[in-house]
């Protein structure tokens, strides 16, 4: 199946792009991407710690089960509304 | 109202997406930018959202006032971009039958905002650095 | 800015008043001519005021706001005369480096200036009669 | 000596006038206005007990005693800002 993954923000640059298709296996979770961008560049694993996905607007754990079309993305720690 | 926006915000989009004749109060809070982040000299700031979720999460917000007030009338700006010093990064508007539960609801937007709405700060400060902050923190200088 | 005035109030005034660079957060709050009063339909209001001393009295409020929390940053204005149904009686800016303490001195402006600034609001209803009210009750009707 | 009055809202109704001149002994109070007061209109004595007493933009109690040129004012219950 193949998904759309987005990255904003510090994803973006670590990353150098913005979005993405990925062709995945049946049964493919948001694990799976995790760990096959982890295998491009070993020091995104360090922030996933801090960081939250979601699949379909939807805050989604490691756990979540992706389907065809689903659209992913990697959200970094949250800095909306103001500091004040 | 729930919007990301590219454009300079007044404040008056959320009051008059609001107002209702039988509200009698509006609390309106706006976040502006600071010319300092604990004191380091801000040159401007960049936001970034994912706009689809991110109105997507302003409207659950609005839909947890309801059940918690029974305010009903919540609106939410937020602009992306470049912020120079001053400018509105974001604004909240909540029309209510009493204020007492008008302010308490606007609060609340403001702290479920920065909690749960996908929206990221970069930071320009005026020694040329620059970061992406998380709450009360450089989360990653760039 | 502390003052009583007989044009129409859009917030703005207040907001430019209390705008600076070093605070991020404000905290607006409106309070507009509701189309009812515990159900009774309103037709319009007046607001008679004691100008000097109701300006007088707004800036002691800012001042014990400053005592309490710091917060130098506050401006109040309040329409006189006739006032049509949705149009702003009162206007309360708050600038300040923290939201929390924002929202807490605005809501302090409010409570303050209901009870101790010297302004009477005459009720006018769709049934023809009119009233001068007091707090939660039609004080003398006339 | 000479102070000024002023009345609003209600006590503008009431009295049919907004302002006055008055004409005081030494020694006068707040207290001897509104005897004055009473005497033209004894109806008004029932709403002093919910009304304050201004002197030069400040309240002040019936026993404030009163100066050459003062302002003085009637202050019915106050509603300003918002009923909400």
């Amino acid at each position: 199946m193949k998904v759309t993954v987005k990255y904003f923000a510090v994803c973006h640059e670590m990353l150098n792009r913005s979005e993405e298709e990925m062709q995945l296996p049946e049964g493919a979770t948001v694990r799976t991407i995790l760990k096959r961008l982890e295998e491009e560049w070993p020091e995104i694993a360090e922030f996933y710690e801090v960081m939250q996905m979601s699949v379909n607007w939807e805050y989604a754990t490691e756990d979540t089960e992706l389907s065809e079309g689903d659209e992913v993305a990697l959200i970094p720690p949250v800095t909306g509304g103001t500091d004040v | 109202m729930f919007k990301i926006t590219d454009k300079i915000i007044t404040g008056s989009e959320v009051r008059e997406a609001v107002a209702a004749p039988d509200a009698g109060a509006i609390v309106l809070f706006l976040g502006t930018v600071r010319n300092n982040t604990d004191g380091k000299a801000v040159q401007h700031l960049e936001y970034e959202a994912y706009p689809p979720m991110a109105e997507k999460k302003m409207a659950e917000i609005a839909q947890e006032i309801s059940d918690k007030w029974g305010i009903h009338r919540v609106a939410m700006i937020h602009r992306v971009g470049k912020l120079e010093i001053g400018e509105v990064s974001v604004a909240v508007a909540v029309a209510s039958p009493h204020r007492k539960d008008g302010f308490k609801a606007c609060k609340y937007a403001m702290n479920r905002l920065k909690q749960i709405v996908p929206i990221w700060k970069r930071e320009v400060w005026t020694d040329g650095e620059a970061g992406w902050v998380k709450p009360d923190a450089v989360f990653f200088e760039t």
